[in-house]
């Protein structure tokens, strides 16, 4: 299978200071993986750095091919990524319908089909982007990236502040958004053991560096491995 | 007792004392009305305009109020202290007090203007209250003088000893001595509960009312403190020049408080005195070379700075005194460890 | 010292700007036909721009007094300038020669002060004369909300009325004020014969313009103005609506006389063909006022000998004969009645009566 | 016996939609009580409500029996109801200790006093240097707030509630963004309060509800939906339609 | 009466036009560009010269004085504006006050410190009577060029797409990027807009106001006035602002001239104070 995302050798910081050393790791076409790691090992920073949003100091990132390093985001952004902030980043002087036109791209995600995957978008549609829940807010930055019609989704926590209920919705639509439609995900998530559950591989970052790679599957068996890295138990 | 709360009284004190760079401008300062007779003229201005910028400072680099109306105080003292003089008294600390108290009042009064909305709006409403304070005393003319300026001021020999010349020698001296008991004032203010509590406001005013701190009225009791220190300011500059007119209200007294503070630094209260001297010397250097144009300069400085970043002056002040410190805090130190293991 | 030094504060920058440009070409132009001796000495002129604000104008005068030892000072752009200045003056004991500000109260401000321009009180009291005496006698006043207005409207007033006329309204008008349309309108309500308007410089251009676009003119409403209406600076970029307008006031750059003309020419080619206007003619004249001084002391600038050899001084300027009154230290001058003309396609200021020696007549009231 | 804290019928609109209906609720003393609900059920709007970011468009609102619906709300805070932020809200200038002396200067009175220095008031040191040990925040307690990592962050978010020495405190979400691995230890530091303090959790992630509270109501469309011992709920077929799903926690 | 209330409106629709460019630097942008009077000069300056001196039809030369400035106005964008989006509204307020000093001295060294005064067109001059009501054609011209560009503006920003991008951008940038809004070319397109029509309100308004090099100071308060009275969600804020302004100032003015000056800003202060983001609020 084609790789559609590789980061090669990728080291990027803020400043001065280097946070990701020298990141390594590919990404096909239907391909989930999750990515994992305690607070601040840099998770977002690599998602960041994908999007071109955090300065990349060194390495290569290539996009079906093609090394996107010099790209602007909003260039990233038209090659096919797609991209859910953790702090989620809703505009908030647009309502909520005009948070999706505003970006939508051409393709089969929609806005009728956003609202079908989260209804409680389309009952507020007119409200602006700070008048809204939490979990509002995360479910329109959701539907904001798939809108976009990316190839490659970058989901930073998506189900923070969300219901169980929704959570579980969220986790089957992007398994089946994956295997369907041929997109690629990579999904940063602090429940390891749902996440697991969903994607194919998991790569754990550990200060800035990759410190497993590995089957999903594999990996939620191997309690010495998330013990070691996230500090979960193996049973639940 | 355990040595950690040790360790958090020092850490809160160490903030607050008095830094080497900070003794080394009050000597240079002094030593100014010493060696430097010519300028003292120009030197009491940087004072008086350090004293603005401080009143500023105050309120903007403690308590995030941005202003673009410390006229309105600033000239209101000035001619309190003018009027004051003018029909009560040309003895000076009175009409210093006089003019503070007006400051005071004027900003107590106007405070609660200032609560609710963001920076644009803040600067917008405290242009135009100056504004209408200006206008109101360029109509009050039969107690102003309106546009022609106020008449008949005489400042009185300070201490009834040392009278006003014309040279700025007594003015020099004296507004150095006020400029050092307000910032000392300040000090003390800033480092008790209340001035932090301005601090956390300024910093996250939602989670300052979480914790408890009333942020509406501690922003009104700064602000009149504020308004307290340009109201001196202003009785100042009206008691040295023995003159007042609207300028005292103008916008253009406004901007240049705000020009100075910023250029200096703001939240170290020293921000006024160096970008007082900085500007003035860069002031007094351009339009000596081009009377005509000098404006052009300024404004290419002005633009230069900010797109540098304006937080660099402020930096290396900080550099400067660090290293300082380090200096003579090496050799204390040294000392104290010796003192208290004998 | 060697050489008198003379401190000139003037508003090169700001809202006087323009009086400020015009001190500084007469300077110019003085020194290129005049030299730069008198009395025996050398004179040496410092410029400072005080940005038409009173503040510094104290500020740059202070410093010339300490620092450079200037023994006059000289310039000014408007009242309050001038009188912030006047306490230093009286302090220092340095004579200070007022080249432009109007109002009569700056002579008292200060025993050392002397003054070539001209005072509003002197031409609008001779403005209501001449109006009455023409047959227009019911006006609106019109005038900047700021000391000289006030003096204008009062003078103005006293003047008509001592003749029989009458003002239906006073309005005044802020400084700082881009739309003349309330004002206008409410003259015209009015329907007075004639307005008497007094506005700064510059502001006499969009007066005039808006006058004629509410069709005040052709309602018969006459414009009857002190001369800074139409200043000479700008009466020939004012064009059609200026055409007519009646003025009185020190000086037209269209003055018959040889010292005029010579000076307008000198004026011109000193300065790219600038057309000197009543500003600069009285920076001239305050400038050939302090050499004529010095020569009469033989160079010695003290504050008390200097200006009691200032006083009653005969000067031939190009406005025609003028000289410092010895009892208020004031200038006497003549005032003229003009009218805007177009004359070889530039409009003028064109003279058509002159009331002779005229003081200032709120002094001469006392 | 009166509730320490308390509502009754509190109804807040925002235009045409309610988003707090009729919540008539009690929270006693000691208690460990959770409030779930689904997202936009109305959960931060309450506690807008309880501390005064909002006002009810209906209602009223009582501690220890006496009515504070309309106090402001910093004197909510000095009758001992504080709550922490879904999002951190640090006074990013400030260093980790000024925050707290600040904070514990505030809530003894001192807050108006502009004379003494902030660190000689008795007591406040060893105060301070209690917290920093029991939230583990000694080896940052000199940085600026801002530069904290974001654990830390989160520590002291939680620590500067615990300095007010609240006896209702409210808690958003305490555990986002925080990994499963570290939640306990957050959860642990909430534990070690004082039994007499009562506490209303709010959170989405059911491990933790269910081990740290006692009680639970569930919140839907603005009204209570249900409340009950965490088994009742757990357990409960209409909490699992509207909130809980089919998943693990069944 | 009428006539009065005639004035107001066309003063108040003179403001807007003056405002208009600065409600979409400072309304739309959220950027505090003091500088905005030195546009609004340079188009003025660019209408009188060729009138005056080449003799360009005055309404030809509109368009002109919207265009050149528009350049300008995108060439400082990206040299100077570009990093001053992130900074502080304090930068922001000093960096463009520097502009301005620079501008002031610079055109008084280009073009002298004189008044410059435009020659209208024949058909724009004059007035006429319409039921009693004397109407100043130039000042009626105003009001429907004026109304044309507030409405129009308005529909771009409430209903377009590049409106919501617009607006997206602003709110947050870094974001907006990251969903595949071109953020640059937004705000350049935006930022030359705004600079060409404040080019466009000083030709418009050189008429009236008259037109030296103090032009950008002068007129600084009032246009910040009109846009922080309007607030910042609209253009129709600034509209309603502006006419607001100029009915109080005008009637003031007629009927209490010895408080003429102070109207505006009592206006200004009272507005604020009761809804401090201005007539049209953002949404909070
Ligand atoms: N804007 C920034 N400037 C400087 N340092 C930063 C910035 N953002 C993040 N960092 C630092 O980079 C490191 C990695 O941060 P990052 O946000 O990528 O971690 P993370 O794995 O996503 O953590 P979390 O689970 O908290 O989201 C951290 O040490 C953080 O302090
Ligand atoms: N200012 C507002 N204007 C209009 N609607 C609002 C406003 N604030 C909140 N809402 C609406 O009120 C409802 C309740 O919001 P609230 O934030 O209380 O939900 P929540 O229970 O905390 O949800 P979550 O779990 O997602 O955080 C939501 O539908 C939200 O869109
Ligand atoms: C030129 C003049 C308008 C100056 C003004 N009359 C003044 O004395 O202030
Ligand atoms: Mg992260
Ligand atoms: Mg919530």
């Amino acid at each position: 299978m084609a790789e559609l995302l590789v980061l090669e050798q990728v080291s990027a910081g803020y400043g001065r200071a280097t946070v990701l050393q020298q990141v390594s790791f590919g990404l096909c076409e239907g391909e989930a993986m999750a990515l994992l790691g305690r607070n601040g090992v840099g998770k977002t920073t690599t998602l960041n750095t994908v999007i071109g949003l955090t300065r990349q100091q060194g390495g290569r990132i290539l996009l079906g091919g093609q090394d996107i390093a010099r790209l602007s985001p909003e260039r990233r952004v038209e090659a096919g990524i797609g991209w859910v902030p953790q702090e989620r980043g809703i505009f908030r002087s647009l309502t909520v319908e005009e948070n999706i036109t505003a970006v939508a791209r051409p393709g089969r995600w929609t806005l009728e089909a956003v609202y079908g995957l989260f209804p409680r978008l389309e009952e507020r549609r007119r409200n602006f982007g700070n008048q809204l829940s939490g979990g509002e807010q995360q479910m329109l930055a959701i539907a904001r990236a798939l809108v976009l019609n990316p190839k490659v989704l970058l989901l930073d926590e998506p189900t923070e502040g969300l219901a169980p209920i929704i959570v579980e919705e969220l986790l089957a639509a992007i398994r089946w958004i994956v295997r369907e439609e041929g997109m690629a995900a990579i999904v940063v998530e602090q429940h390891a053991r749902q996440i697991l559950a969903i994607t194919d591989r998991a790569v754990i970052l550990d200060r800035g560096t990759v410190a497993y790679t590995g089957a999903s599957g594999t990996l939620a068996a191997d309690t010495a491995v998330l013990g070691r890295f996230l500090g979960i138990g193996g049973e639940d | 007792m355990s040595s950690a709360p040790a360790g958090v009284a020092g850490a809160l004190r160490r903030a607050n004392r008095w830094g080497v760079l900070e003794i080394l401008l009050w000597i240079l300062a002094v030593a100014a009305w010493f060696f430097l007779p010519e300028q003292h003229l120009i030197l009491a201005e940087i004072v008086n305009f350090a004293i603005l910028a401080l009143s500023l400072d105050l309120i903007l680099g403690y308590a995030g109020i941005v202003s673009l109306g410390q006229s309105a105080m600033y000239g209101v003292g000035a001619y309190a202290a003018g009027l004051f003089s003018a029909h009560v008294t040309g003895e000076p600390l009175s009409g210093l007090l006089v003019g503070g108290l007006a400051g005071a009042a004027v900003a107590f009064l106007t405070g609660f203007l200032l609560l609710r909305g963001a920076d644009l709006t803040r600067l917008m409403v405290t242009l135009g209250v100056a504004a209408v304070f200006m206008e109101i005393a360029n109509q009050a003319d039969w107690l102003t003088g309106g546009a022609d300026g106020l008449q008949g001021v005489e400042t009185a020999p300070l201490f009834g000893l040392f009278e006003f010349d014309i040279f700025g020698r007594t003015a020099y001296a004296y507004s150095l001595g006020v400029l050092f008991v307000l910032i000392v004032v300040a000090r003390i203010v800033l480092a008790s509960p209340f001035g932090y509590s301005l601090r956390a406001i300024r910093d996250n005013p939602l989670r300052a009312s979480a914790v408890g701190i009333p942020v509406n009225p501690r922003l009104i009791a700064i602000y009149t403190l504020g308004g307290a220190y340009a109201g001196i300011a202003g009785a100042l500059f009206t008691q040295t020049q023995m003159f007042v007119s609207l300028d005292a209200l103008s916008f253009q007294k406004s901007a240049d408080g705000l020009m100075i503070l910023t250029i200096g630094g703001t939240g170290y209260l020293y921000g006024g005195v160096v970008g007082a001297l900085v500007y003035k010397l860069i002031q007094d250097v351009l339009s000596n070379l081009t009377p005509q144009y000098w404006q052009f300069w300024i404004g290419l400085l002005l633009v230069a700075f900010v797109l540098i970043g304006r937080e660099r002056p402020r930096a290396l002040v900080r550099a400067v005194s660090i290293r300082l410190a380090r200096l003579f805090a090496g050799k204390a130190a040294s000392r104290r460890v010796a003192e208290e293991k004998p | 010292a060697d050489a008198v030094k003379v401190g000139v504060v003037i508003p090169l920058t700001g809202g006087f700007q323009s009086n400020g440009r015009q001190i500084s070409a007469a300077l110019k132009t003085f020194v290129a036909t005049h030299g730069e001796t008198a009395g025996g000495k050398q004179v040496e002129f410092i410029v400072k721009d005080d940005a038409s604000t009173p503040d510094n104008a104290l500020r740059l005068a202070q410093e010339l007094v300490t620092k450079d030892h200037v023994s006059v000072l000289a310039g000014f752009g408007n009242t309050p300038t001038a009188l912030s200045v006047a306490q230093l003056s009286k302090r220092a004991r340095v004579p200070q020669v007022v080249m432009v500000a109007a109002t009569s109260a700056i002579m008292d401000a200060s025993p050392y002060m002397l003054r070539t321009s001209w005072t509003i009180p002197q031409m609008a009291n001779i403005i209501g004369e001449w109006a009455a005496k023409n047959g227009t006698k019911k006006f609106v006043t019109i005038v900047s909300d700021y000391g000289p207005g006030a003096d204008a409207e009062v003078w103005f007033k006293k003047a008509l009325e001592a003749n029989g006329g009458t003002v239906t309204a006073q309005l005044k008008v802020p400084l700082a004020n881009p739309d003349f349309a309330p004002f206008l309108q409410r003259a015209a309500d009015e329907k007075p014969e004639a307005l008497f308007v007094f506005v700064p410089t510059g502001a006499g251009a969009a007066f005039m313009k808006q006058f004629v676009e509410r069709g005040l003119d052709k309602s018969g409403i006459k414009v009857i103005a002190a001369a800074d209406v139409t200043d000479d600076d700008l009466v020939n970029n004012m064009g059609d609506p200026a055409i007519g307008v009646i003025t009185g006031g020190p000086y037209s750059a269209s003055h018959d006389s040889p010292e005029n003309k010579a000076f307008v020419e000198a004026f011109k080619k000193e300065n790219d063909g600038m057309r000197p206007n009543m500003v600069a003619v009285a920076a001239y004249d305050a400038l050939d006022l302090i050499y004529k001084t010095l020569d009469k002391t033989g160079g010695d600038a003290t504050g008390d000998v200097f200006v009691e050899a200032a006083k009653g001084m005969k000067l031939d300027s190009p406005r025609g004969p003028i000289s410092i009154d010895p009892e208020t230290r004031d200038i006497v001058q003549n005032i003229y009645m003009r009218k805007v003309e177009r004359v070889n396609g530039e409009l003028y200021n064109t003279e058509f009566e002159t009331i002779e020696a005229v003081k200032d007549p709120a002094h001469a009231a006392k | 016996m009166t509730a320490l804290l308390e509502t009754r019928h509190l109804n807040r609109m925002f235009g045409a939609l309610q988003a707090t209906t009729d919540v008539s609720f009690r929270l006693e003393r000691g208690a460990r009580h959770a409030l779930i609900g689904p997202n936009g059920a109305g959960k931060t709007t309450f506690i807008n409500l309880l501390t005064g970011v909002l006002s009810p468009t209906s209602g009223e609102i009582l501690l220890d029996g006496k009515a504070i619906t309309g106090m402001k709300r910093e004197a909510r805070v000095q009758r001992g109801l504080v709550r922490t932020f879904q999002i951190n809200q640090l006074f990013g200038g400030l260093t980790v200790i000024e925050s707290l002396a600040l904070v514990v200067a505030e809530r003894r009175g001192e807050g108006w006093n502009p004379f003494r220095s902030i660190g000689r008031a008795r007591g406040i040191d060893t105060e301070i240097a209690d917290l920093l040990r029991g939230f583990g925040l000694e080896s940052v307690a000199g940085e600026t707030c801002s530069d904290l990592p974001y654990g830390k962050q989160r520590l002291l978010e939680i620590a500067l509630a615990i300095a007010l020495k609240p006896r209702v405190l409210l808690l958003d979400e305490p555990a986002a963004g925080v990994p499963e691995a570290d939640r306990q230890e957050v959860l642990s530091r909430l534990a070690a309060l004082p039994s007499d303090v009562a506490i209303l959790l709010i959170e989405h992630d059911m491990d933790l509800v269910f081990t740290f509270a006692n009680r639970i109501s569930v919140l839907v469309s603005g009204g209570l939906f249900a409340e009950g011992t965490v088994d009742e709920i757990a357990h409960d077929p209409r909490v699992k339609d509207v909130y809980l799903g089919g998943g693990q926690h069944g | 009466m009428l006539t009065l209330l005639f004035d107001g409106v066309a003063y108040g629709m003179l403001l807007f036009v003056l405002s208009c460019g600065l409600a979409v630097t400072l309304g739309l942008m959220n950027f505090i560009n003091l500088a905005h009077g030195a546009f609004a000069m340079a188009g003025g300056y660019v209408t009188v010269i060729l009138t005056n001196r080449f003799g360009v039809p005055f309404l030809a030369t509109l368009p002109i004085a919207f265009i050149a400035t528009a350049l300008v106005g995108a060439l400082l964008e990206r040299l100077l504006y570009k990093p001053m989006y992130d900074r502080s509204p304090l930068d922001q307020v000093l960096f463009s006050i520097g502009l301005v000093f620079m501008a002031v001295a610079g055109v008084d060294y280009l073009m002298g410190s004189q008044q410059q005064i435009l020659a209208l067109p024949e058909f724009l001059k004059g007035r006429v009577e319409i039921a009693g009501v004397g109407i100043g054609i130039y000042r009626a011209f105003l009001i429907v060029v004026c109304g044309i560009l507030a409405i129009v503006l308005q529909l771009i920003n409430s209903r377009t797409r590049f409106g919501s991008q617009l607006r997206a951008s602003v709110d947050n940038r870094r974001v907006a990027r990251g969903v595949g809004i071109r953020v640059n070319t937004v705000f350049a397109v935006t930022f030359a807009v705004g600079s060409g029509l404040a080019g466009l309100g000083g030709a418009l308004g050189a008429e009236i106001l008259g037109l030296d090099p103090t032009f950008p100071l002068k007129f600084m308060v009032y246009f910040l006035i009109v846009v922080s009275v309007g607030g910042t969600a609209s253009m129709y804020g600034a509209l309603a602002a502006s006419i607001l302004l100029g009915l109080a100032d005008v009637l003031g003015k007629y009927y209490v001239p010895s408080i003429g000056g102070f109207v505006i800003y009592i206006v200004l202060v009272a507005v604020l104070v009761l809804k401090p983001q201005g007539l049209f609020a953002r949404a909070n």
